[in-house]
């Protein structure tokens, strides 16, 4: 059976590959039910070989485009692998979507059957399966509460796998040949962008880019078939399954599913993965998360903690001044590295990471240092769904430059005249879903891609990222500020999640913060301040104290670097709102939908600029018991060496 | 706080040297001995173990300020034994080697559940148990039990002479008969301890033994004393532990109206801390007493001088010299000294310090003669006595004393010995020989 | 610190049951089992092995049948001393009149003699529970100890009332050394540790704690109520009389009713109540603590104030000391000693975090 | 309550159909001392069919219950279970018929651990005696890997994963409700009994409450006998409907025959809610 | 009179009179079981340590009286202390927490004693003759003494007492909610803390009471400490949480256990009092689990 499907420039070829060459090696590991089930490549390969046929059988065909809704199973990526078997193309949608956005999603991307996990999704895609006439079946994996749903579309993806196996028997040759049927240039996937800036748009990709992209990206890793993944980000990200599913077709690495996200954390320890995707909001929440328990626990733990950290900055200084450190330092290094950076990394279960990747938004250096001190190597990358990510990488030795590192080896990077960050590789898009005109407007006709993003390629190869081209603003008096670099420095503070900082046109920077409410609801049971609700603790004044000390040393610290010095934030106001994904705040990846935000408290920002101490602001049902206009309040910033007036207009 | 923050540093130096197991013996000094001193200060036996380990180290120290054995300072390790069988053994074994790495020659546990908890070690450990007056009655025997000694007389000798005293009082033995005793004892060995030689006894005189028994702790005995009032008995031999069981025993005689004159106590029941607290009721009531109370023999005196005076004295209350207890614990450690001195010199260790056998051997030779006992200064304290290879036991003579509400009188001006020595002596030899054959004990050849 | 469980995931479930799931925890328990075995037998002290490890391991044998009955079943026992004594005068009397009567076997079934009687006690915790129980357990305390004492066949007719325990002879080769005995009661205690934590962690363990909890939706359940409760006072009868057993051949020696006082039964409820209730290896800590306190406080003040301070005040300042120190756990932790080790190991595994 | 009563959408098949009278109940009196506290109540459960038990507080509803699970017995009337004739049922017979319960002040097993409480529910299926755990004899290993998958299998379908190895003295009580129910069906009940499943929950848990049971009643086909004094969320989820007032039986039938039932309505407007 | 009748008679009369005894001791544990729920292992502890202080104070020189009042004070404070660093920080534990907690308040109690007045065994003269009355012993052939009949007196003394302030005084009504849930305790008003503090005391000072008695007969010592085994038996029978049940409890123990001994106990070497009373408990428990006067427990799905 092996090396019969020639070439390796489908997803389905690398598969039936892994199947043949290290068949018993494990694609998958799924804590199920309190243990790690374990999936092979033979069986995965075998339930994707099972799957397709009977989905041929439904009448499923090559190039007919498949959805999948729901987290990180075994059952996911194999209906993926069988879409891909069958000549397919899978599109991977997000499980938090709403019918409404499912629906369109279905039908851009005229999507014949779709998988979805459990009776939750199913019912979003009954509700809408009227609008959407394409959806020719629904495959079910979960039957909880299902036995009565009678619908002639409805399968269940065991009974599905079932039939494909009696196929299998009567035609054993079947998978092979459609296997090698496939070619590279066929559509892969469609991935539909976050929509950060804008309503998302189905990306298309074929086999043959995403191959490549993969390789790249594992190449610069460094990753190999002993590599395993934890994957826990939406599988309808790019990134996402880049890191899951295609690293494993392309490298062979073992993905992980953890029990749930509830679970998350125990189940991350467990399994201790050695390559893992992360993105700021998730490392902040954890490092938000150390720095309070490190709190709540005091103590001599605490001195040690403070000690560990500040001597690993010491000694990452003196690295980076080029001097080695001293004897004493090394041992200091040592027996912190026992007592503090080594349990700390094995709480976290990243004591096996080899590689970790920060992509999504832009990474604080003082961030990226903290984990960096913990011997974690942690490495930012940027990209886009358009460009498959991995545009750039950080390397060795480009941490805490504040760079996104160089780029890969397959793609070519370029600033534009307007300073934008311009890309070709053969691993782009092939195109947005039906819209031609859409990749016209980005794509020259010499296949250099736009970006979206400003950005400097520096001397040594290093590219610096500097913020989306259309949210950099310019202060009244021309200055140009990058609301994305402000905002990460904001969010270093373990009390604060997000902000978003304004000052497009207008005289001076300001900022709506919106805090951490764990952290800061502990931090205010400390100081014996009452609250109800995250709303009333962001009302505080203590609180408001709180970040008004952080947000000057915020400014103290844009102050020491010339280039910023100009950059302080004036005032700023705490959201009464959890900016969330439920609440169309944040992308289902966590970043801020900064339009939404800004559309949302117009009238604070108002506030901020008029010099108003409190605005009043329509709330919807802000939290339970409170509805009608709630006051919020606006506090002055202190500023450093600022000339000029401290009141703003 | 310096000071005592070093001691107490220094004492868990101490704990933490123990416990890091095995100690490399420490080289003794040649001019010190160590001995062992198993106490029990604490709980419901405390009056007796204050008293008796008092006297005891009140002696040593005695003896060392006024010159050592030969030179030879003693030194001594105590434990807590709270007069409980199993932390005996604890000390016991703590004990066994001395700070200055010196193993101890002679043990002794004042009680019969800690003698009979240790009594098989001792040949193994080759170790003196020196049971003054308790304990293992047919240890006496010193063929069988050759580490074993009973020194002070026995319960068998001093159950007989009891008898003894009675049938005088009746007017002789003849008279005994059809006579009615209760032995009134605490429900364990050691109240049943006397039994073997009382019933022996009892049948040739023709003498009605009624046995009843106090379950302990004993402070209630009034169904014991109405199954007396009913028995009517001429005389009530009363085998307590614990001065709370003995005192009620006084005052529940009185409650039923039994006369205390008609009542003897055992060596164990009858000190000045069994019968205070009973009062008025303890008068008139008999106590046999192996080594006799009272401040005035030479020897206490000049304790009470040269330790007392000196502010050294290990008794809380100074009062209590000369008690029962502090005397008998006295009498016990004059026969360690001389124990060693005697070992010194028949092993020719003048001036030095002696181990287990050779202190077994002074105290086999150990002979107190009336010269002896003046020379020491306690002439009518106890009685002399000769030890030997086979004869473990002492003189197996008593004082007969009776409380007359402040102190004991001595009833009898000298020591009363059993009727037929050479019976209890025949008692002895046979429950040994038949332990010994039991238990496949090999039985010593003495010269 | 010492624990690192990043990497550590289970495939099966017979894995995530084991006795000691983690890895650290498996070598920390081989190491002692070393040190146990073939360190201690030759490096420690006949002090240590025959005065301090012997009872030790014998209480702790005795503490974890009290544990099983009050921390695992709820109930209150305060019999343990009895089932010692009739362990400790079974086995005597087995190896007396039985002469082919090999010792393992003459102690279980002095085990099994001890499980009997405890039946029979435990027949009154159908009707009662708590504090009524324990006092009915006190008769059988009582009684047991009464009935050894007063019928001399028991003691073969010794003229004192005391026994003498026999040698111990395995195969034929005779156990008689401190280091020797210690390995005999090692290898038992072991053994029956092994087998309690079997029955505490698995069906039975739950059945108890079923009992203890919640009795009425135990029985719900389809769980006897009856056999239950026996089973854990049989179970835990088994335990103290082997204990006993072991307890009067290793380390008494010379054995009288007497020693298995009501007193004895105390210490062996306090070793259960401040070594942990409801786990097995607390009564390992709880046996050490109530054993060894009172000794190493003897110790340490004879070393602190040597002679200078009368012996009775010391002697009664340990008694202090030795209540507050118990008050303070029940403050403290009332979970008690292996809590505290739980703790310690949560700590550890939690490190640099507290919680 | 749109996702709750789904699975009563007029018209969809039920995966377990309603059968034939599982457990009949005739007659039943029950008295304690003096105070009647059950009048000659007789019904009937269906195989697979969601029974409910209501009635105002005092209504005799949780006596109902015991009598049924053998905790009481009645000094008159008859139990039959699948045709079988019981003068007087006791916890242990119950428990071997296939009825397990849960109990309205949470009975759980408070120091044990959710995983250690629904393994215990799986006394029925372990044979193995305390010897044969002790020393870890292969029936007692293999019994307890069986309970242990069942349990977790159990945990699965409870959504409970993350607290698995908590001790159930800190969960909240809402989940602590869930960890009994949990208990319950380890036994794999034919007929499960709720003794107020819902009492003292706030909506949301309520919601979560109704989809368990109704989950189960589709998942396992189990008979499930409900207690409850909150007329809505009853009526939304069982089939039938046994009325009580003080100990009498004032209506059977389905919701909406009991919902129009004037005795029913007298009943619950005496009783000030 | 036919002897052995009258035997029988006087037996009984003993019993009950060492019942009476028995009964004192036994008060002490229902007063705070009563309030606390807590099984105060410590009152055997403090019956030694009020009586042994009683005698020291006596010994310092102080009259009668005058060292009655301050060792009342001392039970008092005992009390306090008691409240405030053993019962404060448990409150809310599990009972046997608190029983264990006991325990070691009875080893630091039986330390105090030992360490501030010593080990020996005291006398203690009430001055009053514990010898058989004459005149009943010429007119009835039974044996009773003084302390017998005052003995009978206090006991009857301090339960009317008890009763008295149990029910009239403020005092008593917090005791009562006490009993009946801590919540019950606050609401009406009354710091839980102060009818600790209070209950305790009067503990202390029946344990005071009941170590006069019996150390007037048996000496003051240490052995005193054992009286609390004694008192269960009687508990159990009487209930922990009736006054009367106790003194009810404590004349059926003395009677029955004193008819065993002198009946059946010569059939089997006598000693049988040692657990008579305890299997009388049991047998009781059988039919009464709850007690003689105790509630009855009724247990609720």
């Amino acid at each position: 059976m092996a090396r019969e499907v020639a070439g390796r420039d489908t997803f389905a070829k690398l598969l039936f590959d892994q199947a043949a060459l290290r068949g018993d090696a494990s694609a998958i590991r799924e804590k199920r039910r309190g243990i790690w089930g374990n999936i092979t490549f033979r069986m995965l390969s075998d339930e994707a070989a099972h799957l397709s046929l009977a989905l041929a059988e439904r009448g499923i065909a090559r190039g007919e485009r498949v959805a999948v809704i729901g987290d990180n199973r075994p059952r996911l990526f194999g209906a993926i692998a069988a879409t891909h078997a069958l000549g397919g193309v899978a599109v991977p949608l997000y499980p938090d979507s709403s019918a409404e956005e499912v629906a369109g999603q279905l039908r851009a991307a005229r999507v014949s059957a779709v998988f979805a996990e459990d009776q939750e999704q199913v019912d979003k895609v009954l509700d809408i399966l009227p609008n959407c006439p394409g959806v020719r079946l629904v495959v079910y994996d979960d039957d909880r509460g299902m036995r009565h749903y009678v619908h002639p579309g409805l399968a269940d993806h065991g009974h599905l796998i079932d039939e494909g196996q009696a196929l299998a028997a009567k035609a054993p040759d079947a998978y092979r040949q459609a296997v090698a049927a496939g070619q590279g240039s066929d559509e892969a996937f469609v991935f539909f962008t976050s929509g950060a800036s804008g309503a998302p748009k189905g990306v298309v990709f074929t086999h043959a880019a995403l191959i490549g992209r993969t390789r790249a990206a594992v190449q610069a890793q460094g990753l190999t078939a002993s590599d395993t993944t934890l994957a826990f980000f939406p599988p309808g990200w790019l990134c996402q399954t880049m890191f899951s599913y295609m690293s494993s077709m392309v490298a062979g690495l073992c993905i992980c599913c953890p029990e749930s996200l509830e679970t998350l954390i125990d189940d991350m320890r467990e399994i201790a993965p050695t390559s893992l995707l992360t993105t700021p909001r998730m490392l902040d929440a954890i490092f938000s998360r150390i720095s309070t328990r490190m709190e709540e626990t005091g103590g001599i733990n605490l001195v040690l903690y403070r000690r560990a950290l500040a001597l690993a900055q010491r000694v990452g200084r003196q690295r980076m001044e080029g001097y080695a450190p001293g004897a004493v330092n090394r041992f200091g290094m040592a027996a912190y590295g026992a007592l503090i950076y080594a349990p700390l990394r094995d709480i976290l279960g990243m004591s096996r990471l080899r590689s970790a990747c920060s992509t999504g938004d832009t990474l604080d250096p003082a961030m990226q240092g903290f984990f960096q001190t913990l011997g974690i190597d942690l490495r930012q990358v940027y990209g886009a769904t358009e460009t498959a990510f991995f545009v750039a990488m950080q390397r060795h030795g480009d941490e805490g430059r504040g760079t996104v590192g160089k780029p890969l080896d397959d793609i070519a990077v370029r600033i534009s005249d307007r300073g934008e960050i311009e890309v070709r590789s053969d691993g782009l898009m092939a195109g947005y879903l039906d819209d031609p005109s859409a990749m016209a407007a980005v794509r020259s006709a010499d296949g250099w891609l736009r970006t979206g993003d400003a950005g400097i390629l520096e001397p040594d190869g290093n590219l610096r990222l500097v913020d989306r081209m259309d949210a950099i603003g310019r202060l009244a008096d021309g200055t140009v500020f990058a609301p994305r670099m402000l905002e990460s420095r904001i969010r270093f503070s373990p009390h604060i999640r997000d902000a978003v900082v304004v000052g497009d046109g207008r005289d001076g920077i300001c900022a709506l913060v919106d805090i951490d409410t764990l952290a800061v609801g502990r931090w205010a049971d400390d100081h014996a301040i009452a609250y109800m609700g995250h709303a009333d603790l962001a009302s505080q004044d203590e609180v408001y104290g709180l970040v008004a000390d952080w947000i000057a040393e915020v400014n103290a610290g844009l102050a020491r670097d010339p280039a910023t010095a100009a950059l302080q934030i004036r005032r700023f106001a705490l959201v009464p709102e959890e900016l969330g994904t439920e609440n169309g705040f944040l992308t289902p990846t966590g970043k801020v939908r900064r339009h939404a935000v800004t559309e949302r408290f117009a009238a604070l920002i108002e506030g901020l600029y008029a010099g108003q101490s409190e605005v009043m602001l329509e709330t919807a049902a802000v939290e339970e018991g409170h509805h009608g206009p709630v006051a919020l309040k606006i506090r002055e910033a202190s500023v450093v060496g600022v000339p000029g007036s401290r009141r703003a207009a | 706080m310096r000071p005592m923050f070093q001691r107490a540093a220094s004492a868990l130096l101490v704990t933490a040297a123990l416990a890091a197991a095995p100690i490399a013996p420490g080289i003794a000094l040649a001019e010190e001995q160590y001995m062992a001193v198993p106490s029990s200060r604490v709980g419901p036996y405390s009056a007796m173990g204050t008293g008796y380990y008092g006297g005891i180290i009140d002696y040593m120290t005695y003896v060392n300020k006024t010159g050592g054995v030969n030179g030879v300072q003693l030194t001594w390790a105590e434990c807590e034994t709270e007069y409980n069988a199993a932390r005996t053994v604890e000390c016991y074994q703590r004990l066994l080697t001395g700070p200055n790495g010196q193993k101890m020659v002679v043990f002794d546990t004042l009680g019969t559940p800690g003698a009979y908890a240790v009594i098989n070690r001792m040949a193994e450990d080759e170790v003196v148990l020196a049971q003054f007056g308790y304990g293992r009655t047919d240890a006496a025997d010193g063929r069988v039990w050759s580490w074993v000694f009973n020194a002070a007389g026995h319960y068998w000798s001093q159950i007989a002479v009891k008898m003894n005293f009675m049938a005088q009082v009746e007017g002789g033995v003849e008279n005994m008969r059809g006579k009615k005793i209760v032995h009134l004892h605490i429900d364990s060995a050691y109240g049943r301890e006397p039994l073997p030689a009382m019933r022996q006894i009892a049948e040739d005189w023709g003498v009605n033994l009624v046995e009843i028994s106090i379950p302990p702790p004993g402070l209630e005995q009034k169904s014991q004393w109405l199954q007396i009032r009913r028995e009517r008995p001429d005389w009530v031999t009363f085998w307590g532990a614990g001065s709370g069981m003995n005192a009620t025993g006084m005052t529940e005689a009185a409650r039923v109206g039994f006369p205390r004159d008609r009542m003897m106590y055992v060596t164990f029941g009858g000190a000045e801390e069994d019968m205070v607290p009973a009062g008025d009721a303890a008068v008139g009531t008999y106590v046999v007493a192996n080594v006799v109370p009272g401040k005035d023999f030479p020897l206490v005196q000049q304790i009470n001088e040269v330790v007392y005076g000196a502010g050294a004295g290990n008794l809380a209350n100074p009062e209590r010299v000369g008690t029962v207890y502090w005397n008998r614990g006295v009498a016990a450690a004059v026969m360690w000294v001389e124990a060693l001195k005697n070992a010194q010199a028949i092993h020719g260790k003048d001036g030095q310090a002696v181990t287990g056998p050779e202190f077994r051997d002074g105290y086999e030779a150990l002979d107190f003669t009336e010269e002896k006992l003046a020379e020491l200064g306690m002439t009518g304290m106890i009685a002399p006595f000769k030890l030997s290879c086979e004869k473990h036991d002492g003189s197996g003579r008593f004082k007969i004393m009776q409380w007359n509400g402040e102190k004991f009188d001595i009833i009898s001006d000298d020591f009363v010995a059993a009727p037929d020595e050479g019976f209890i002596r025949g008692l002895v030899e046979a429950s040994a020989e038949k332990f010994a054959s039991e238990n496949g004990m090999t039985v010593r050849d003495c010269p | 610190m010492y624990y690192r469980q990043a990497g550590t995931y289970r495939t099966g479930y017979a894995q995530d049951m084991r006795l000691m799931p983690l890895k650290e925890d498996r070598i920390l328990l081989g190491l002692v089992l070393v040190i146990a075995f073939a360190v201690l037998p030759f490096t420690a002290s006949d002090y240590w092995l025959s005065a301090i490890l012997i009872p030790w391991l014998c209480m702790s044998l005795v503490a974890m049948g009290q544990n099983i009955l009050m921390g695992y079943a709820g109930q209150l026992s305060l019999g343990a001393a009895g089932f010692m004594a009739a362990g400790a005068f079974a086995c005597y009397n087995l190896i007396l009149r039985v002469e082919w009567m090999p010792f393992p076997v003459a102690i279980l079934l002095s085990g099994l003699i001890a499980a009997a009687i405890g039946i029979v006690f435990g027949l009154p915790s159908l009707r009662v529970r708590g504090l009524y129980l324990a006092v009915a357990t006190l008769a059988s305390q009582f009684f047991i100890v009464w009935v050894i004492d007063k019928f001399g066949w028991f003691k073969n007719y010794d003229t004192s009332g005391i026994i003498t325990a026999q040698d111990i002879v395995i195969f034929g080769k005779a156990f008689t050394s401190p280091a020797e005995m210690y390995l005999v009661v090692l290898t038992i205690t072991v053994l029956l540790t092994w087998a309690a934590m079997n029955m505490a962690r698995g069906s039975a363990g739950r059945n108890w704690q079923a009992v203890r909890d919640m009795d009425v939706a135990a029985e719900v359940m389809g769980l006897s109520l009856l056999r239950t409760k026996l089973q854990a006072f049989a179970i835990s009868s088994f335990y103290c009389g082997v204990g006993g057993a072991l307890f009067a051949f290793t380390y008494l020696k010379s054995v009288e009713p007497a020693a298995f006082d009501i007193n004895l039964s105390f210490r062996v409820l306090f070793m259960v109540l401040i070594g942990g209730l409801g786990t097995i290896i607390g009564s390992f800590y709880g046996a050490g603590f109530i054993l060894l306190l009172p000794v190493f406080l003897n110790i340490f003040f004879h070393a602190l104030f040597g002679k200078a301070v009368d012996a009775s005040i010391t002697s009664a300042l340990e008694q202090v000391i030795f209540g507050v120190l118990i008050i303070l756990f029940m403050i403290y932790e009332p979970l008690g000693l292996a809590k505290l080790w739980q703790n310690l190991q949560e700590r550890m595994r939690r490190w640099p975090f507290k919680f | 309550m749109n996702v709750v009563t789904q699975s009563h959408i007029p018209g969809v098949e039920r995966a377990y159909p309603i059968g034939e009278p599982i457990l009949e109940l005739d007659s039943i009196s029950l008295r304690f001392g003096g105070v009647q506290a059950l009048t000659n109540i007789s019904f009937d459960i269906r195989e697979h069919e969601v029974r409910a038990i209501i009635g105002p507080n005092g209504a005799g509803k949780s006596s109902m219950l015991n009598v049924i699970g053998g905790l009481y017995t009645p000094q008159d009337g008859t139990i039959r279970f699948r045709g079988e004739k019981f003068a007087n049922m006791t916890p242990g017979k119950a428990a071997r018929l296939g009825i397990a319960r849960t109990f309205q002040n949470i009975a759980l097993f408070k120091r044990m651990t959710v995983l250690e409480n629904i393994m215990a529910g799986r006394r029925l299926f372990t044979h193995a005696n305390f010897l044969e755990v002790a020393l870890q004899l292969p029936r007692a290993r293999r019994e307890e890997l069986e309970s242990r998958e069942k349990a977790e299998e159990i945990i699965e379908f409870l959504e409970i994963q993350q607290i698995r190895k908590t001790q159930v003295s800190r969960l909240p009580y809402g989940l602590q409700k869930r960890v009994e129910l949990g208990r319950a069906l380890a036994a794999e009940p034919q007929i499960l009994l709720l003794d107020e499943p819902m009492a003292g929950m706030n909506v949301e848990e309520k919601q979560d409450m109704c989809r368990f049971i109704l989950d189960v009643n589709d998942h396992y086909g189990t008979t499930m006998v409900l207690i409850e004094h909150d007329m809505g969320v009853v009526m939304d989820i069982s089939d039938r409907v046994v009325v009580l007032d003080y100990g009498k039986k004032i209506g059977d039938g389905s919701p909406a025959e009991v919902r129009s039932n004037q005795d029913v309505i007298d009943a619950y407007l005496g009783v000030a809610h | 009179m036919n002897p052995e009748i009258l035997f029988f008679f006087e037996v009984l009369i003993g019993g009950l009179l060492a019942g009476v005894m028995y009964s004192l001791v036994a008060l002490g544990f229902v007063l705070i079981y009563k309030a606390s729920s807590v099984f105060n292992f410590a009152q055997g502890a403090m019956v030694f340590f009020a009586v042994l202080s009683f005698v020291g104070f006596m010994e310092l020189g102080l009259p009668f009286f005058l060292a009655l009042l301050v060792t009342v004070g001392l039970m008092i404070l005992v009390g306090m202390a008691t409240e405030r660093f053993v019962l404060r920080p448990l409150v809310n534990q599990h009972e046997d927490t608190l029983l264990m907690a006991t325990i070691g308040l009875a080893f630091v109690l039986e330390g105090l004693a030992q360490l501030v007045w010593g080990v020996e065994v005291r006398r203690l003269d009430l001055g009053i003759r514990d010898e058989p009355i004459m005149r009943i012993a010429d007119a009835t052939g039974i044996f009773v003494s003084v302390l017998d009949l005052v003995a009978g007196l206090v006991a009857a003394v301090m339960v009317a007492v008890l009763a008295i302030v149990f029910s009239r005084t403020k005092v008593g009504l917090g005791l009562r909610a006490v009993a009946d849930g801590h919540g019950a305790a606050m609401s009406i008003g009354i710091p839980l803390r102060q009818v600790w503090v209070f209950v305790w005391a009067a503990a202390g000072i029946v344990a005071l009471v009941a170590g006069m008695l019996w150390g007037a007969r048996a000496g003051v010592q240490f052995a005193l400490v054992g009286l609390a085994l004694k008192a269960l038996p009687v508990l159990i029978i009487g209930g922990f949480t009736s006054v009367p049940g106790v003194i009810v409890a404590g004349l059926i123990v003395g009677a029955s256990e004193k008819i065993a001994e002198v009946y059946i106990g010569p059939y089997f070497g006598g000693g049988i009092e040692g657990w008579a009373p305890y299997m009388l408990a049991v047998l009781f428990l059988m039919f009464r689990p709850e007690g003689l006067f105790g509630e009855r427990i009724i247990r609720r799905v």
